[in-house]
């Protein structure tokens, strides 16, 4: 299955990425899968992904956790707690 | 209802005049306006940029706003965020409430605020003398957004 | 700060900007328009005269302002009664509160309205097809009032 | 001592008076006095001021209750609860 990932503010810059897309296995996964992924990466992704990280993800542009499921052709996006207002 | 993102300034007034004019059920309009500052964290401040995540902000603030008319008996409501570069003095975004009480559009427009601090994806980046820079969310925000579910603590009388 | 008590109408979106124009520490201005509805107690109002205690009410609502000031860090303040005759649609009273952060913006907007509606010198008659009748205080007004004594409830994080 | 008193909105109207000067005697009384010499007068006074009326006193332009001091050329006055905003 294929999962359009999108990166924002400080994370996109991190990363120096804006999206990508991603091919897991499967039809069917959880967003932890998708950030296993991107975490063995090593630095920065491992440690802006970690567990302490307190980045943000929404699928399919609605606040998302770990274990919100993911399918083929989901949008996914990983992003900093936003800031607005 | 209505909702939108811009990267040009907005008229706070012809605003809350839309969200009452010809509507004689109106009885209390309430209007937040957010503006930037030139100072944050002890720092002077240049310019802010606005970034968002285009396909999910209106979707966000609709959400929002949806919940504040599903909580409160609302007759109109408007959210004007801008994106882009800013600078000290500009305004950044518009809350207006029409309600037909004033406890709930009180009540309705400090949520929206809340809400829209913590949920709608926005992210400013400031330019200092030191450089540009991320803002921090801050915890009180959270702690903020999440005493209204917590409690009705805020809610009219 | 600026407290007014007059028969013409105001400008919501000139004093909204009066209260942040050229201040760089402003970065929240929250505001209230209150209008007159076409009904109350389910009856039709054609008229609503607002009759007030001259010598009473800037001084009233000074106080009342000055003790927001004291609770809150605010920036400005911008309260506006209206007093004559009045029909359905008009402005009756603008509060504007300007500082550095929403919720004592917030916080402090409600916290005069509150006390105005229970405070200050200001009686209003309804004009009805059924003739003229003094407008009862509501006894939830007292109350909403009364909780700011109680607690710091609405006081922001 | 002399104090003047002020009516205003219903209880304006059900008085029929605007303003009046009221002679009490001393030099020194409490709102409570006054009242008192109203009531006395029978209604529509005794009504309205009435122990469940719901009255307002104002001293000097400042919220007063029944054991607020008046002193000679006080201004005094007597209202409904306020309904503006």
């Amino acid at each position: 299955m294929k999962v359009k990932v999108l990166y924002f503010a400080r994370l996109r810059e991190k990363f120096g990425v804006e999206s990508e897309v991603l091919d897991l296995p499967g039809e069917h996964a959880y967003v932890a899968a998708i950030v296993d992924m991107l975490r063995k990466r090593g630095d920065p992704w491992a440690k802006e992904l970690g567990l302490d990280a307190g980045y943000r993800m929404a699928v399919n542009q609605t606040l998302a956790g770990l274990v919100t499921p993911v399918q083929n052709g989901d949008e996914v996006a990983i992003f900093p707690p936003v800031t607005g207002g | 209802m209505k909702i939108l993102v811009q990267e040009t300034d907005f008229d706070p007034g012809a605003e809350i005049a839309a969200l009452h004019a010809g509507q004689p059920r109106v009885g209390a309009v309430t209007s937040f306006v957010g503006l930037v500052r030139d100072v944050n964290e002890g720092d002077a401040i240049n310019t802010l940029t606005l970034e968002h995540y285009p396909a999910m902000t209106e979707k966000s603030l609709r959400g929002i706003v949806d919940e504040a008319m599903g909580r409160w008996s609302l007759l109109d409501v408007t959210v004007i965020h801008r994106v882009g570069l800013l600078n000290p003095l500009d305004r950044i975004v518009f809350v207006g409430v029409a309600s037909g009480h004033r406890g709930e559009a009180f009540a309705a427009c400090e949520f929206i605020m809340d809400f829209l601090k913590t949920r709608a994806p926005f992210w400013k980046k400031e330019g200092t003398p030191q450089g540009d820079r991320w803002v921090e969310a801050r915890a009180t925000d959270d702690e903020v957004a999440e005493r209204w579910q917590q409690s009705s603590k805020k809610d009219p009388a």
